[in-house]
């Protein structure tokens, strides 16, 4: 299965799943108006049609989705959603939830407008002031001087300032962990995936993890892991021929 | 009150369904009965009784003007009839057009009303400035004073012209929320579906 | 043209008062016969003839919306009898009060000097069109020549009216602002940063 000309039919688009990345890098959609979770479910469903689990499909597409999804990301959380840092990884989690939930409704309350102004086009009202109605001769009651000066200092009070705290939700490049791991694997043939990361947050390990996954899809490394949740060995390439086993035969 | 007993002699219903008539003529916003009321100096009961004279003299089909409730109050249209006379006459209104953007900040300042545009930001995930300046250009929302605790980021509303253009009586027509959102359990129906056939 | 003239067998003259009606009671402006028969695809003169039928039917004492013809065309009126409610109804209590918007273009009017829409803007955040042209209608601020170095943007300041309606003697009166800054240019500076913040 080539993943690149997976057949889509979203709202916004429709066509092969290359042509959407093109259109997105070309900044000619609007990535808002994406539904990602309706390509992983076109994508997934395409797989469960074959019998066999064609891994290296699968890398591929995480790969691409995981690119949409952080351009996705990054416009869904500019700079004022500060807050979000502060929470913990879970309560994010359901920050996230709550928010596209939030944006699906509105949506959707958009969606009723439109209809509603399809079956409510052929009512005119008048828009403004009647061409013959009596003048008014503006007349204003008095006012405290004290309320410009409120209005005015008002205007001065300075926005929230924006936390620096939210870095840690930022994604780093991918390629920055492409170069550390294949600095790593000059010195080393095999690492182990948890103990080099280890130490970072969850937002860079999911990244580091993206490059793992690009790395085997350049032919680079092969992934090898015992049994879910066990440790992610990695080894180079060419080590990897000398073992007889690789993820491609498990 | 003294006032309006007095009148209520001199003026029989038909004269007051006239005076209702005039206000409705030469006002540019819906008015609620107690408005023609006041302008009228009748007591609102005899105004909604007059409303009715009113209605059935402006209903859909025996005139070009039609009486409707709309926005809260009472308003004078065009008839369905002379729609397409009208879209001639009048090049721009307020509903042509309306980009996808535009539509989804004006549900979110219809549903989240007053809100700035850092909060449609927020929940649109882009930036709202466009959308926000032709809603207001086209009379949609307007500002409704400033959000002290969000740094006196301007807040906006649904005017009237709104609920006129959107044929509601009043923000309440609006779906509930909890209706809306539906594809949000889709997705996750649709979810569970592929990992039971995973884990058969 | 054919259009019109297949329109007219299809379209009795009945039917064309209504669509007159309808586009006269939408128009905010008044309406020459041509602007009618453009809108209604019909010809010039059997509209005159449709007028004829509309005018008796909104006629004074008949109706309480009158249909007069004034320099600019046709157009809808209240009844002479209504005056009195015409006039309670227009002049509401609402329109005694100042906006947020205008209530703060005042304050930078008043309190920067003579500036120009542009500056406004800058400062609010947002366009001050509407509220400007509020104050200019209620006679609160005038022109005050133009502004050479923004390209001739026209400078309002406020007006002798304004220092009555708030009770100054003289601008010189207006509150102290010392805690957002020593003079008017440490305002302004200060005003100018803080919208800039909230824009970015």
């Amino acid at each position: 299965m080539i993943v690149r000309e997976l057949e889509l039919d979203l709202d916004a688009f429709e066509g092969p799943f290359d042509l959407l990345l093109t259109l997105v890098l070309k900044d000619e959609l609007d990535l808002v108006e994406l539904d990602v979770a309706a390509i992983v479910l076109a994508f997934l469903e395409r797989l469960f049609e074959r019998d066999e689990l064609d891994l290296d499909a699968c890398g591929e597409f995480l790969v691409l989705i995981s690119a949409l999804l952080e351009l996705k990301a990054r416009g869904l959380f500019p700079e004022e959603a500060a807050e979000l840092a502060e929470l913990e990884p879970e309560q994010a989690a359901e920050e996230l939830a709550r928010r596209l939930a939030e944006y699906r409704r509105m949506k959707e309350a958009a969606g009723w407008l439109r209809e509603r102004l399809e079956v409510e086009g052929d009512r005119y009202f008048r828009i403004g002031p009647a061409p013959l109605a009596p003048k008014v001769e503006p007349t204003l009651a008095p006012h405290d001087p004290a309320r410009l000066a409120a209005a005015l200092r008002l205007m001065a009070v300075p926005p929230p300032e924006v936390s620096l705290a939210h870095m840690a939700l930022r994604f780093p490049p991918v390629v920055q962990f492409l170069e550390r791991f294949r600095s790593v694997l000059k010195r080393r043939s095999r690492f182990d995936f948890d103990q080099e990361v280890g130490e970072l947050s969850r937002i860079e390990q999911a990244v580091a993890f993206l490059a793992l996954l690009e790395l085997r899809r350049e032919g680079e490394i092969s992934i090898e892991q015992a049994a879910p949740f066990a440790p992610i060995r990695i080894s180079r390439s060419d080590v990897e021929r000398e073992d007889s086993w690789t993820l491609r035969s498990a | 009150m003294d006032a309006p007993l007095r009148l209520i002699a001199s003026n029989p219903l038909d004269q007051l369904a006239k005076t209702v008539e005039a206000l409705l003529v030469v006002a540019s916003a819906p008015l609620t009965a107690q408005d023609l009321a006041e302008a009228a100096a009748d007591d609102p009961e005899r105004v909604e009784a007059a409303l009715g004279l009113v209605g059935e003299r402006y209903r859909e089909g025996r005139s070009g003007i039609v009486l409707e409730h709309v926005a809260g109050g009472w308003a004078f249209r065009a008839s369905r009839e002379a729609a397409e006379a009208c879209a001639r006459l009048i090049e721009k209104p307020a509903q042509r057009n309306l980009s996808q953007a535009a539509l989804e900040t004006l549900a979110i300042v219809a549903y989240l009303g007053p809100c700035t545009r850092p909060d449609v930001t927020r929940i649109r995930g882009v930036a709202a400035d466009s959308a926000v300046a032709s809603l207001l250009e086209r009379g949609l929302i307007s500002e409704a004073g400033r959000d002290e605790e969000a740094g006196g980021a301007i807040r906006y509303r649904t005017t009237p012209l709104f609920e006129r253009v959107f044929g509601l009586e009043s923000l309440s027509e609006l779906p509930r929320l909890d209706d809306l959102g539906a594809g949000v359990d889709e997705i996750r129906d649709r979810l569970h579906a592929v990992a039971e056939k995973r884990t058969a």
